[in-house]
């Protein structure tokens, strides 16, 4: 087993301007947003510029740290004192963050290019490319600061930049609702990440990832590191939308297709698996952190793979799916050091196989007139080729067809669960026929079969500027995954930032192993059932009403249901209660108080009645007290 | 140059000189009010600058005799904690004034009818106001602070009473009597401090540790802090403020929520903590818990109102939660982020209520069911309002997030529950602003929004410079972090407080490494 | 011995104490308040008697030429409010009160 | 007095002179009524008073910095002309000064006032112009009654001075021009139950002679520590003592003819009633309950206590639901005696004396100041039947009359003690006096019926700022000369003692330091 390496202090080279990476994206954001109407005839172009300008400046810096020896590959400088005493502001470049860059950017562009196309009639196009340049900046701000704090900034910056590009379309209330939901269920997970640093600050007195070493998080008890951990995954849970807190993922469909691809699919979904490894420091020397953070990947990879089964929306099949193949990144993560690489790498290569997916979902519904519900495509491969081809190949790499970038990510999991855990291991792989039912299904029911269009849909191939991205992002689809993991040549690559596992695990070509065989099997039979049920009968275009199983999956597990009737009505009436309270309640009291004074004040002054005599007697009975007080206090 | 003196004089005389203008010339009082107002911070930033963060405690001090039978003095000097105070006041005062600019006419559509009030009146008041915000956190006497404490009641009470909604009169005056009614059991503890300490001052530095005896100090506590947790408010003595709130036009709310409520935690910190270190350790168990309920309490409240200036009012008595909590809490970080809390709060309430109040203008309505896709036909107002509501529920990369997390870390440090249970309010937060934006701002556009019109010129002036603060000390708090933490630690000190450390600590390693 | 004159003095300013509670004639209120000025006077003079000094004496005269001027003044209040009301009785006249 | 000789009493003429001046002037306007042609009666009264008013102030101002303050009683140890009694005197002359001038008004005055009411007697007595110039000798009179009342140094000389001050008070009260039923009414109950009251004083008086054998102020306190046995004698005597002086501050239970009075009384008498008699009377009530029974102060502080309490409660709270401008000031009047009896329980603890006694000294000065000047106000808003009582006529009057209603406003805010307003100063003077003298419990009663207080001052402001004014609203007079001074300086003395009140502390100070001569 080897730790991480420490983390070296020092600002030279292109390294040392990384932080360009941050500021060209929001420069561009501020530029498109202040810049007003002025910009819109070019604002695209500098937002794509902006983007492509960080993706360079990471590219420098990877091949920069690519020349480093491995135990100088972890990097990091301040940029400004934040909050003094407590927190510098720096960047912390190493494998594992310029990883991320690298995704965040390189996808992160093709998606703005893609855009340029997608939304060339919106009329506020600007203000889009400035929302998703203000993501980029906050992304990589996430990835890239040293410290926890500044990270939680960029967690929170591109839950901001997500809230309003998953409410693009504001105007549309379901829109607006969906982006609400989703900032408040992330602030559900965000409280948990806080407390999570509030917990590393008190105990260890820094928040820097410099300083919180694995001798350091040593010190500390297990039950406290636990804690950290749980609370972590909290906010791991929110971000990446894992059970409990995946509602919001579905809805934030709402979105415009680019938005799903890039946010709720490639990158900033996958916030949560990030934050697990680069907190290895804690969640290693925790195993029952560890395990929850297992248990919790099953269960949503599972939870989204049978959501994914029953979904006609083609954006909210490829969420559930989303959904899943996170869940296998989790888990992976939560396996340490063995884990770490492949959830890593199943990380980018799924940035790129769903946003291949996404993006060649949002070239259907451009084609078709916005129109989502799969039961009315069919037999669209012939209109549109280049999307089709892509969308398979990204289909491919998702099932783990062999030898594609998902087969080598995917299989990597869960062989590791495998060895840590048998039943995880096995419901991983149940998962992984459940994906091979659910995205041919969504094969079948879009390019194949038959017609099911609407009567004014006349489908078309997407321009250059949105297939062209596709297709870059197929390539990546079919070669990353064994560019990464044969050789192990990512896990060595992430080493210096996550550390190694005792012994490296051998990585074929094609996997002869029973889980490697079970998982063909199963997908195959998934593929096969999902073939005879949609490919071959006929596709209803309406939705028929279907077993308890189907409604189940299509309710998103009765997720919405169960927040319902556990949260959002109790909270209903204790905020009706807690009004009710503080008008007749507290405020009751206060002007309870000054009309009791009023009204004593009405009644007493009654007694002065105007009565000459009934006033003497006041003064005699006011003299007799006077007397008897005197004579009593005197002769005490 | 009595730097203090000149600040708390200019406004006086600029509300003399626009009381003075004749009839009719409103244009000329407004302008004339700005002027000074500006005048006023520039000079405050004048003054700031040559305020050094490490040198003694208190600068730019003044002090002669007042009223030498009662032993009092004018005496006034600030330290860094008064000084970002009164930089806030400086500032927020000309933006108020650019956005009062139409405030105190009335509107024809409001009630039917169009009050004739008087602008002159409303822009003198604001002055006198500023005045007496700067006066009373400048002040080192304690029956001076006293005196600026009860007198900043009067100009509020008109502004309330003379240029607000429909039910203005009952607000100013439910403003007026809560207040003062806690001024007055405040005044009880000042002249009681004044006796037992036999010191035969009421000057702020003479007087800390002049108080030995424990139920002496808790009884004294007692007084001075009701008065505050009145003025701030907390919980439960809070609910003249929704109602001052929301009558208050919304200027006069910006400086009353932004400002003058401010004047009660800062007498928390301040003269509570310093002067009866006792009992304030005796209490503080009691005022977390307060704090605590008020946070939960507030936000809860928030989701629930219908009117938009209510909903901010209790917002800020959630904040005001944070911020009792990080003065009670007792450790440096939470200290200096209930400062600067103050600050920020400032600005951010203040863009929220003054968008808000460009919204009712437009509208002549406060109730947000009244509004509806207002982001389709004046984007810039829509988005104004949505960055103050950010600053509002503290998203990160904004000022208020810096303020409170400091103020929840450092509660953390010390009390580990009430910051958990604090922090949902993060949650809430998170519902009342988004919730609120949704009704008023997204969906498709209200029948009676169509006609709006973004944001003027001039409105633009007064959300620009706000929008600019909050995201600068979202990134960069250093600058008023540098001033307030050495007042912050002088405070601990006389509190008779020493931080906790942490368990395991990175310190030395730290110190190798940077 | 003197004990009798106090408690007589006692029971006059009593009788002019209660006789102003109950009637109603302005006059005999104010011929009631008269009696007891002079049950004072009854009261200096015994204290006088019991001190073996004059001033109580003295003091009754006193006494007495201030209750002259207080009828002086109250009759005339009284007349005047007789002559707009056509009445005497202190009952009447309650505009005043609340 | 032994033995049949008797010594010619010996006078300081030149210390009693200001009180000389004032009755002399009186006698003078009652020659001046009986000899001096209808048509110059007025114009001879009225500078005769000012100047006889003026001169006795300057007189004691010449006192005290002629000759300093005197230590030793004067007319053969009946009048104690003191540091206390100075200042008070140059309080109450002043005051009388101002509220003059607020009486140099035909406006206020029955014409006649023999005539029925509504008769043509009545009618003919108005347009003959006639005039009741006697209210001039009669004022004269009874200011001379004030200024003897808190110096007299025997209970004899109290009691007549009670009466000199009461009586034409009585008369006074009766002369209102208009509404003339309520005026009439006022005197009249003003009359019974001041003569009641009296009635109790005198019996006190007469029992405390009885127990001490001299009417003495000094003799009685130095009977105290010797006569042993008659104590029953001494606290009855001292209660009803006490009903007789609480009376005439309107302290509770004994404050129910103030309203009425207050209500029903020509509005410049109204004024010097609650200005001027009350210094008088809290005068007379610190000379007795020091000088005479301030060993007994054990005793007599907790009943004290009660009135105090009483007071205040009954004042502040009966006032929330006045709606007439005038009985609403009679109200807080009695809430305001009531935060002055604080001060006065202070002075009990011996080490305070001097600070409590200041502090009283200058709160009836502020507190003075500004109740002439809200009477004077009171004078000046008037609708077709007078002055506009009630105070829904008051509504929206900031608008009508922006200068006017902001300082009525501003001298309400004194009356609830704002700081930068004298009345601050005040309250915090006396206060500050009780909390050292262990009172502090009162102290707290006291805050909590201020703010209880401040609601009805601050309710005025809002009709009179907030409200939008009725359509048939009152009018403001044109103020003549007198009254416009009247206003400016109650306004003046109002800022001044608010900002710098140190002068008048420190004068009260000084004239408290040489304390009561015992």
């Amino acid at each position: 087993m080897q730790s991480p390496a420490e983390i070296v202090q020092h600002s030279g080279g292109v390294i040392g301007v990384s932080w360009l990476m941050i500021a060209l994206p929001l420069l561009g954001a501020a530029i498109l947003l202040l810049g007003g109407r002025r910009t819109n005839k070019w604002g695209h172009f500098l937002g794509v510029a902006m983007s492509l300008g960080a993706f360079v400046v990471a590219v420098l810096s990877f091949v920069e740290l690519t020349g480093l020896d491995p135990d100088q590959r972890r990097r990091a400088f301040e940029l400004f004192e934040f909050i003094p005493g407590m927190v510098n502001m720096g960047m912390l470049i190493d494998p594992l963050s310029i990883s991320f860059a690298l995704l965040i950017t390189g996808v992160g562009s093709l998606i703005h290019i893609y855009s340029i196309g997608y939304m060339s009639h919106d009329r506020d196009r600007r203000r889009f490319f400035a929302y998703l340049n203000l993501f980029v900046a906050a992304m990589l701000l996430l990835v890239l600061s040293d410290n926890y704090v500044g990270l939680f900034i960029g967690w929170e910056g591109v839950g901001l930049a997500s809230y309003l590009l998953i409410g693009f379309w504001q105007h549309k209330p379901s829109a607006a609702t969906a982006a609400q939901k989703a900032f408040i269920v992330n602030r559900v997970g965000d409280f948990g990440l806080l407390i999570g640093i509030f917990t590393i600050w008190t105990t260890f007195g820094s928040l820097a990832f410099a300083d919180l070493t694995q001798q350091v998080t040593g010190q500390a008890s297990e039950g406290t590191l636990t804690a950290i951990g749980l609370l972590l995954l909290l906010g791991a849970c929110g971000k990446s939308a894992q059970l409990p807190l995946q509602s919001w993922l579905l809805d934030a469909m709402e979105g415009p297709t680019p938005v799903s691809a890039l946010i709720h699919a490639a990158t900033m979904v996958t916030a949560g698996v990030y934050l697990v490894v680069r907190s290895g420091a804690f969640f290693e020397q925790a195993p029952t952190a560890q395990l929850v953070v297992t248990i919790v990947g099953v269960a949503t990879l599972l939870a989204g793979a049978i959501i994914g089964c029953a979904k006609d929306d083609i954006k909210k099949g490829l969420a559930g799916s989303t959904m899943s193949q996170i869940g296998y990144m989790m888990l992976g993560a939560g396996l340490g050091p063995a884990g770490y690489a492949f959830a890593i790498g199943h990380l980018i290569t799924h940035g790129f196989f769903k946003a291949n997916m996404f993006l060649g979902a949002g070239s259907v519904m451009h084609a078709m007139n916005d129109e989502v519900d799969m039961r009315r495509y069919g037999a669209l491969f012939p209109v549109m080729k280049v999307t089709a081809v892509t969308f398979i190949i990204g289909y491919l790499a998702i099932i783990g067809f062999p030898m594609l970038s998902g087969y080598y990510t995917k299989e990597g999991i869960i062989e590791t669960a495998m060895e840590h855990n048998a039943i995880l291991g096995w419901l991983a792989v149940l998962g992984a026929g459940l994906t091979g039912f659910y995205m041919s299904r969504m094969i079948f029911m879009t390019f194949f079969g038959k017609k099911r269009w609407a009567d004014d849909a006349h489908p078309h191939e997407s321009p250059a500027v949105m297939t062209w991205p596709l297709v870059i992002l197929s390539i990546g689809s079919i070669g990353l995954g064994a560019f990464l993991i044969l050789g192990n040549r990512f896990m060595n690559f992430l080493s210096p930032a996550v550390g190694l596992p005792q012994e490296l695990p051998e990585t074929h070509v094609f996997g002869f192993g029973p889980a490697a065989l079970a998982t063909l099997a199963l997908v195959a039979a998934g593929a096969a059932l999902a073939w005879f049920r949609y490919g071959a009968a006929e596709v209803p275009a309406v939705a028929p009403r279907g077993s308890f199983l189907t409604t189940f999956a299509r309710r998103d597990l009765y997720g919405d249901a169960l927040n319902e009737a556990l949260l959002m009505r109790p909270g209903q009436w204790l905020t009706r209660i807690a009004v009710f309270f503080d008008n007749r309640g507290v405020d009751g009291l206060v002007n309870g108080l000054a009309a009791g004074i009023g009204g004593t004040s009405g009644r007493l002054r009654r007694v002065q009645n105007g009565y000459v005599r009934s006033y003497a007697l006041s003064i005699l009975f006011g003299a007799a007290a006077v007397v008897g007080a005197l004579l009593y206090v005197g002769n005490m | 140059m009595p730097w203090l003196s000149i600040l708390i004089a200019v406004p006086v005389l600029g509300a003399v000189g626009v009381a003075l203008l004749p009839k009719g010339s409103d244009k000329l009082a407004k302008q004339l009010a700005l002027v000074v107002s500006l005048v006023v911070l520039g000079l405050t930033v004048a003054m700031a600058v040559q305020f050094s963060p490490n040198g003694n405690r208190f600068q730019f001090e003044e002090k002669y005799s007042w009223i030498p039978s009662f032993g009092v003095h004018y005496g006034v000097a600030v330290d860094g904690i008064a000084l970002v105070l009164i930089a806030l006041s400086a500032i927020l005062v000309p933006i108020v004034i650019l956005a009062s600019w139409h405030d105190a006419e009335g509107r024809p559509d409001a009630t039917g009818l169009a009050p004739k009030r008087s602008a002159k009146t409303y822009f003198a008041l604001l002055l006198v106001l500023e005045a007496m915000m700067i006066g009373v956190f400048a002040a080192t006497d304690i029956f001076l602070f006293y005196v600026f404490f009860e007198a900043m009641l009067i100009p509020m009470y008109f502004m309330i009473g003379s240029y607000g909604g429909v039910q203005r009169s009952y607000a100013a005056v439910k403003f007026l009597l809560y207040s003062l009614f806690g001024g007055l059991l405040m005044l009880v503890a000042v002249i009681a401090l004044y006796v037992v300490a036999e010191k035969n001052t009421f000057m702020f530095p003479e007087l800390i540790g002049a108080i030995q005896d424990p139920t002496t100090q808790k009884w004294l506590f007692a007084g001075f802090f009701i008065a505050f947790a009145i003025k701030a408010p907390l919980w439960p003595f809070h609910t003249w403020l929704p109602d001052a709130a929301a009558q208050a036009p919304a200027g006069a709310a910006v400086l009353l929520v932004g400002v003058l409520d401010k004047v009660g935690t800062y007498g928390m910190l301040r003269f509570c903590l310093e002067l009866f270190p006792e009992a304030s350790k005796f209490f503080t168990p009691l005022v977390i818990v307060l704090s605590v309920v008020g946070i939960i309490y507030g936000a809860i409240v928030a989701i629930g109102q219908t009117d938009m200036k209510r909903l901010i009012a209790y917002t800020s008595i959630s904040h005001f939660g944070f911020i009792a909590l990080g003065v009670f809490a007792m450790t440096q970080n939470a200290q200096s982020g209930a400062t600067l809390y103050m600050v920020n709060h400032g600005f951010s309430t203040g863009a929220l209520f003054l968008v808000a109040g460009f919204l009712i203008y437009r509208r002549g309505s406060a109730q947000i069911a009244d509004y509806g896709g207002v982001q389709s036909v004046a984007p810039l107002l829509a988005g104004a309002f949505l960055i103050a509501g950010l600053s509002g529920l503290s998203l990160p990369g904004l000022a208020p997030f810096v303020s409170e997390f400091m103020v929840l870390i450092g509660t953390y440090e010390r009390y580990a529950v009430p910051a958990i249970i604090g922090a949902t309010g993060v949650i809430l937060a998170a519902i009342y602003i988004l919730w609120m934006y949704k009704r008023t701002m997204n969906g498709p556009t209200a029948e009676p929004v169509k006609g709006f019109t973004d944001l003027n010129g001039r409105e633009k002036w007064v959300v620009a410079p706000l929008i600019a603060l909050i995201v600068a000390f979202g990134f960069f708090p250093k600058p008023l972090l540098d001033v307030i933490n050495p007042a912050v630690d002088k405070t601990l000190t006389n509190a008779q407080v020493t931080d906790k450390q942490p368990v395991s600590t990175v310190a030395e390693k730290k110190g190798a490494g940077q | 011995m003197t004990t009798h004159y106090l408690v007589l003095s006692a029971l006059l300013f009593a009788i002019g104490g209660v006789g102003v509670l109950v009637r109603r004639n302005a006059i005999v209120v104010f011929m009631c308040v008269e009696l007891m000025l002079n049950a004072c006077n009854l009261a200096f003079v015994t204290f006088a008697r019991q001190h073996g000094n004059l001033d109580g004496q003295l003091i009754a005269f006193f006494v007495m030429v201030v209750a002259a001027a207080e009828v002086v003044i109250g009759l005339a209040i009284i007349v005047m409010i007789f002559r707009t009301r056509r009445s005497a009785s202190v009952d009447n006249a309650n505009l005043l009160k609340y | 007095m032994n033995g049949g000789t008797i010594e010619a009493p010996t006078i300081e003429y030149a210390l009693l002179a200001p009180m000389l001046l004032v009755f002399g002037a009186a006698i003078v306007g009652v020659l001046v009524e009986a000899f001096a042609p209808r048509y110059l009666r007025k114009s001879i009264h009225v500078p005769l008073t000012l100047l006889a008013l003026l001169g006795g102030f300057l007189l004691t101002i010449l006192q005290v910095v002629r000759d300093g303050v005197p230590t030793t009683p004067a007319a053969m140890g009946a009048v104690a002309v003191d540091g206390p009694a100075l200042f008070i005197w140059a309080i109450i002359l002043i005051l009388a000064l101002v509220s003059t001038l607020l009486i140099n008004d035909d406006e206020q005055f029955v014409a006649q006032a023999a005539a029925v009411p509504g008769s043509s007697d009545e009618e003919e007595a108005v347009r003959s112009g006639y005039a009741q110039t006697e209210v001039y000798p009669l004022l004269l009179f009874s200011v001379g009654g004030m200024l003897l009342f808190p110096a007299a140094n025997d209970l004899l000389v109290m009691f007549v001075a009670l009466e000199v001050l009461s009586l034409p008070l009585y008369l006074l009260c009766g002369l209102a021009r208009r509404r003339r039923l309520l005026s009439q009414e006022a005197s009249v109950k003003y009359f019974l139950l001041g003569s009641f009251s009296s009635a109790f004083f005198l019996y006190g008086t007469a029992l405390l002679y009885g127990y001490a054998g001299s009417l003495d102020l000094k003799a009685i306190s130095a009977a105290l520590g010797t006569v042993a046995g008659q104590d029953t004698l001494l606290f009855v005597g001292m209660a009803m003592l006490g009903v007789g002086l609480m009376f005439k501050i309107g302290a509770a239970p004994f404050q129910a003819w103030k309203p009425d009075v207050y209500q029903g009384a020509p509005t410049a008498i109204t004024a010097l009633m609650a200005s001027t008699v009350l210094v008088a009377a809290f005068g007379a009530v610190l000379r007795v309950f020091w000088v005479a029974l301030g060993n007994l102060d054990w005793d007599w502080r907790p009943v004290m206590w009660g009135v105090a309490i009483l007071t205040m409660v009954v004042g502040a709270v009966l006032a929330i639901t006045q709606t007439d401008i005038k009985r609403m000031l009679a109200y807080s009047s009695i809430a305001h005696a009531g935060f002055l009896l604080t001060g006065v329980i202070a002075t009990g603890a011996f080490e305070q004396n001097r600070d409590a006694l200041s502090a009283i000294l200058f709160y009836l000065a502020a507190y003075g100041f500004t109740t002439v000047g809200a009477f004077a106000v009171v004078t000046m808003v008037r609708d077709a039947g007078g002055e506009a009582g009630h105070l829904s006529r008051w509504a929206g009057l900031g608008k009508r009359a922006p200068v006017l209603a902001g300082i009525f406003a501003f001298f309400l805010l004194a009356f609830a003690g704002i700081p930068l307003t004298s009345g601050f100063f005040g309250k915090y003077a006396v206060f500050s006096a009780a909390v050292a003298g262990d009172a502090l419990p009162l102290v707290v009663v006291g805050v909590v019926t201020s703010a209880i207080a401040a609601f009805f001052y601050v309710r005025v402001i809002v009709l009179m700022f907030f409200s939008e004014p009725a359509a048939d609203g009152p009018t403001v007079a044109m103020p003549t000369i007198g009254t416009s001074a009247v206003v400016a300086l109650a306004a003046a003395a109002t800022v001044v003692l608010g900002v710098f009140p140190e002068p008048v502390l420190n004068l009260a100070d000084q004239a408290a330091s040489a304390l009561f001569i015992r």
